[in-house]
């Protein structure tokens, strides 16, 4: 039984499950035949599986996100990227001309301006929670588009933003910006993507999604064991790199990707458990903001039927 | 051709095969078909058999304008947006316009623009973003440039085209009496090009208008724009239509005061 | 096939245009409209030839067109009226068109009212490559190409310049004189009126009333130049007008 | 007035005073503007007073295209584009002339539609960009969708107006020699309607283009939209400026392409 | 100040629109052009009033401009030409303003001029509220304004009905009388050429050359209806065109 299904993807690292399940064969072994569907952005792939034109795909939680699974058109229902101390995580970036003037730390982020795509993002509740635990207030930005939020930080039209190490370790590389801090400081485990599927897949296919999960799981593992417990050694790196690069930076030569690959490199949840305390925190927040109803709940948004849960 | 009548036959009259071709718009119309529009979504959504996905329920955007406009917020959102597009607008219909007499008058200067405004014109404002934010920043100057530029290119275009449609034989009346270039100019080339730089102003606003949600992509966080944005990365479909339908007011507002402005100014005009 | 006007009245909105007209058009006749400006006539042809309906009397037909008679009531207009997207011959073929007469028994046609409006040689002539006077007589071989019972004539030569008026005048008495047709035929101009009316009706100013019909029985092809008969007839007019056409040429029009 | 002239005196010739106000355009001059804008910005990037976050350098630019081109990855993306480009702008565009022509000579479809059209008119086309998806699906369907509902309001309000502006005495001539409705549709009012459709189908085109970019928000890996939008999440100048140069040539040759239709068909023009 | 015309030659491009025209414009007469279609009636005009420049041949002005002169030679229009966003009295200072004249001055003149074409009521009139007529006597009320030398008149009556030709042709014929003025008239029509010429120009078809010049003696006001005199040296002229003319409105016009 082939079964056609159709998985979106962003051209990140973080993405690396899918890549790897797809070109070691694990979803064919699993009876998928995956067709991988390219976005340039999150929302709009969220948007797409409520659609029905993607069945599953890994993305930040967002308020757009909560909002889909309250109209009961998506679940999460798996854990993706997490942040995990000891380990290379999300940065928090300061632009050359306020890190001259003083922001050198996170502590320093009182009064600043913080760069974000929109209200509801992943940015914002990272940007919060780091304020809130400094004990300072701050003022976004919504910029709608990395690219502008980097044009900004760059030429100091923004005080300071977070985003994943792949890019910001060659900002910082540049000069035109300051690594001041890591998120996992502040949130040591936080759920930063999940995997996440229409409710009628979640509900009605389970055949389908069960298979899907446990295929992606030996693919971040695959992911994890080369690049962060580096199983392979060099060589397993190197095959890792070689595996990604027909997916991330493709236009770019080998060399010239490889460091942004290895630089991006992240745990993905192994079996993609899913940690439960960090999207509570994440949802309460969205609705402490007002950005989502405030009668959602957690089983709104997810479907724990599938894969391991944890609190931490 | 000319035959002999035939005189039994009694006087018919003649077949009236005129009329037609003639449409007249009727306001009373419109309004219907949008009460029965909104009514049709409105039982559907309640029916079910529209999905919550795929439009907000009538009546729930209302309750959005409503909470807007208890709040306050709708002024919150719809004072920066209007400054943007007055300010935004009022700079690049001003450049555009004296940009596109001088075309019209002056060989050179049409020789030497006229290709690059062609070429700019297809240019998506969007597309621009990342570099605004470097040219003119994150705040208020961004997305006034970002307007000035979107109205900009068509104000060119309409003047410079009214410019060469006013009446050659004006010209010709006003050289003939000695008149100096400069009155020719103000006296007979602006009021005749009048016409068509309102008529090009009104398509100017409504690219103004829709480009407001793209300059407020940038760094806002009020406005109409910056609201709808939000909206729509929330998958927030109510407050996405409240604004939709906001813009689009505005739209038809700016539309019939131009209508106004011609009425005044040019009720010359047989 | 006669014409007969019958009692018509007609008022645009507030504005009374037309008064109680009673006109008759003979078979083989051209009949003159004149009046100064904005005193219905154009009006009143659109009601002889259907185009519009008057608010009060009747515009009958008596008895029934001849044979081979495509469209009874047929206009020449003041602007022409040409497609200017269709060549000479196409501009004629276009109303044989509708009656299903296409090929060569539309060619024949074609080739017949050319020739008599002297066109043959511009069959392939764009509207544009025309001089006034040769756009007018396209217009009239369109006119001739279905046979008309009555050609309803609104200011045809009025569009022309005056040298071009005096040639177009020729072609018409010769027209008529190799086949008599007939004719309502709204003019400004009292020299053609005295030219080509049998019959001339005059109108007075806004809301026009016929205040005289002129008859004028010297046969067409012997009218000339400097005619004192004519000459006398143009001044009777011309009198009965001056004042009405000065009053109609300083109203302000309210817009 | 009259004087006797003064007996001595030489004629003189009459004083020209006439000329002027007749602009040309000539290709030449604009082809030198952008030879020296360009040569301009590769001395300032390369002297340095040009920063490089403010513009690209003009030869790094070219650099792109030659990659581009060399990888074939130029026609990669272009094929794409220009194919949602056609198939979007024939949706629109037919749509948008057929209900124009309806609006010209129905009045009651004049009366509900127009209303409609004129709300719909300054409605930005990226704010609605996440019901897209929800309405045509992520594939191909919404770019077409996307474009086709851009193209359509332009094309109507052109289409109708220009069916408004055919030659009345035209139609009375038809009803006058008692052709068919039909007829007179489609031998009058649809030819007489045809140099008013293609010039709005000039900005309607000129709009396809620009909604190249948002159209390609939705899911597109290949295309010159999206490969505008990756250049300019990456802050790549240099791609972003390759891309938007292929966009406003397109412009310029999809604009000399009508201009050519134009030629042909309304050779009858004086 | 007279006119002399020195022999004018012109091409536009490789079409030779006129070829040696010498003629002599004397103070206080009234000089007519005419001729077929294209024959560059309209062209010469613009050489005499310095809007044009001829390929050969000069433009000479006798003598100079009488006191009080503006604008020594002034225009007017077939197409009026008047601003449709100013009212008759704008129209009219319109020409006024750039000497300086305002206010009270202008005013006396503005007055003066209107009396003299009967619009001294209508002078908060828009142009789109008056007749054909009314807006030829705007043009020339406007003309007179400037006190012209020499008025270039290019079919001023060509545009207007019959009977409204009639009147303005009275109209120009009494302005005459009561202060003779210089003028270059062009006209297609034989009828206007024998009522207002002095001395009548016939030009061939294009290029046009001047094949006679006619002089009129019988003073203007003399000049009545269905004048044998007139009616002869009209018939002449019209000889002497008739078939230029014919061949002028038929040839192709190439665009
Ligand atoms: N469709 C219409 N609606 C309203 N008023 C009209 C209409 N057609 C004509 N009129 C008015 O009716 C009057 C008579 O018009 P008509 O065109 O019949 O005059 P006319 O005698 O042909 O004038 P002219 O000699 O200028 O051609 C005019 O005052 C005109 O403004
Ligand atoms: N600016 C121009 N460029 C090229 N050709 C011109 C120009 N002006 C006039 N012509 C041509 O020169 C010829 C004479 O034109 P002109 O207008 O002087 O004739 P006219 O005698 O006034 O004709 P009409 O009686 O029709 O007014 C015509 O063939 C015309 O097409
Ligand atoms: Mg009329
Ligand atoms: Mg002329």
């Amino acid at each position: 039984q082939n079964r056609k299904i159709v998985v979106g993807a962003l051209r990140f690292t973080s993405h690396a499950g899918s890549f790897v399940a797809l070109e070691r064969g694990y979803f064919a072994e699993a009876g998928l035949d995956v067709e991988l569907k390219f976005f340039q952005a999150a929302q709009p792939m969220a948007v797409a599986i409520a659609s029905g034109d993607v069945d599953y795909a890994v993305t930040a939680i967002s308020g757009g996100l909560v909002s889909l699974a309250d109209k009961g058109a998506i679940k999460v229902i798996g854990g993706a990227l997490s942040e995990e101390p000891g380990i290379d995580g999300q940065k928090i970036l300061a632009s050359d001309a306020a890190f001259k003037a003083g922001l050198t730390s996170a502590k320093q982020l009182g009064g600043r301006t913080f760069g974000m795509t929109s209200a509801g993002s992943s940015f914002h509740y990272m940007g919060s929670k780091v304020a809130a635990a400094e004990g300072v207030q701050m003022s976004f930005k919504p910029l709608q588009k990395v690219g502008a939020i980097i044009g900004a930080l760059k030429s100091g039209q923004i005080d300071a933003w977070v985003i994943v190490p792949h890019i910001a370790k060659p900002l910082a590389g540049s000069g035109a910006v300051h690594v001041i801090g890591n998120i996992s400081d502040y949130l040591p485990r936080y759920q930063v993507t999940t995997v996440f599927t229409s409710a009628k897949n979640a509900a009605g296919e389970r055949d389908k999604t069960k298979g899907f999960l446990a295929a992606f799981g030996k693919g971040v593992h695959d992911y994890n064991a080369a690049m962060i417990d580096k199983a392979g050694g060099e060589a397993g790196v190197n095959a890792m790199v070689d595996l990604i690069h027909k997916y991330v930076y493709e236009d770019q030569p080998r060399e010239k990707a490889a460091p942004s690959i290895i630089n991006g490199t992240m745990r993905l949840n192994e079996n993609a458990a899913l940690n439960v305390a960090s999207v509570r925190d994440q949802l309460e927040w969205f609705q402490a903001e007002g950005l989502v109803d405030a009668k959602i709940t957690l089983d709104t948004l997810l479907d724990t039927s599938y894969v391991e849960t944890f609190e931490a | 051709m000319s035959e002999a009548t035939a005189p039994g036959q009694a006087p018919v009259e003649v077949r009236f095969r005129g009329g037609g071709f003639a449409p007249k718009a009727n306001r009373w119309a419109g309004a219907v078909v949008f009460a029965l529009a909104i009514a049709f979504v409105e039982w559907g959504t309640r029916a079910g058999w529209i999905s919550a996905l795929t439009l907000p329920r009538p009546s729930d955007v209302l309750g959005v304008f409503v909470e807007l406009w208890q709040s306050g917020l709708l002024f919150k959102h719809l004072a920066p947006s209007l400054s943007r597009l007055v300010v935004g607008a009022a700079i690049g219909a001003s450049f555009g316009v004296t940009l596109g007499i001088l075309i019209g008058l002056f060989s050179h200067v049409r020789a030497a623009l006229v290709p690059v405004v062609a070429a700019i014109f297809p240019i998506p404002k969007i597309a621009l973003l990342p570099l605004f934010v470097i040219w003119f920043g994150i705040d208020e100057g961004s997305k006034y440039a970002l307007i000035a530029f979107g109205t900009f290119t068509p104000t060119v275009v309409a003047t410079y085209g009214a410019v060469d449609n006013v009446d050659r034989s004006l010209i010709r009346m006003g050289q003939s009496f000695g008149l100096s270039w400069r009155s020719i100019v103000l006296k007979i080339v602006l009021p005749g090009a009048m016409p068509g730089i309102l008529s090009g102003l009104r398509i100017s606003l409504a690219i103004a208008i829709i480009l407001l949600v793209a300059a407020e992509m940038l760094g806002a966080e009020y406005g109409i724009g910056a609201y709808i944005l939000e909206a729509g990365a929330l998958y927030d479909l109510e407050r996405l239509f409240a604004g939709v339908v906001i813009l689009s007011l505005l739209g038809v507002v700016v539309s019939s005061a131009i209508g106004q402005i011609e009425k005044r100014l040019l009720g010359w005009r047989s | 096939m006669d014409i007969r006007l019958d009692a018509i009245s007609h008022a645009y909105g507030g504005t009374e245009v037309l008064r109680d007209i009673s006109l008759e058009v003979p078979t083989g006749r051209i009949v003159c409209l004149v009046g100064p400006s904005g005193c219905g006539k154009s009006t009143l042809l659109r009601f002889i030839g259907g185009l519009e309906r008057p608010s009060a009397g009747r515009v009958l037909q008596l008895g029934s067109p001849p044979e081979g008679c495509l469209n009874p009531l047929t206009y020449v207009f003041q602007d022409f009226a040409l497609l200017p997207w269709r060549t000479v011959r196409g501009n004629v073929s276009l109303v044989l068109e509708d009656h299903g007469i296409r090929g060569a028994r539309a060619d024949a046609i074609i080739a017949d009212v050319l020739a008599r409006t002297r066109l043959t040689d511009f069959g392939r002539a764009l509207p544009k490559q025309l001089s006034g006077g040769m756009k007018q007589r396209v217009a009239i071989a369109r006119a001739l190409a279905v046979n008309p019972a009555v050609m309803l004539m609104d200011e045809p030569l009025s569009a022309l310049d005056a040298q071009t008026r005096e040639l177009l005048m020729d072609d018409l008495v010769g027209l008529w004189a190799r086949q008599p047709f007939t004719a309502v035929y709204v003019t400004h101009n009292l020299a053609e009126a005295v030219r080509l009316g049998h019959r001339i009706a005059v109108l007075s100013r806004r809301p026009g009333r016929i205040r005289e019909v002129v008859e004028i029985d010297k046969p067409l092809a012997e009218r000339g130049y400097a005619d004192p008969e004519l000459e006398a007839a143009r001044q009777h007019l011309w009198t009965l007008m001056r004042e009405e056409a000065r009053a109609a040429d300083e109203e302000l029009i309210d817009v």
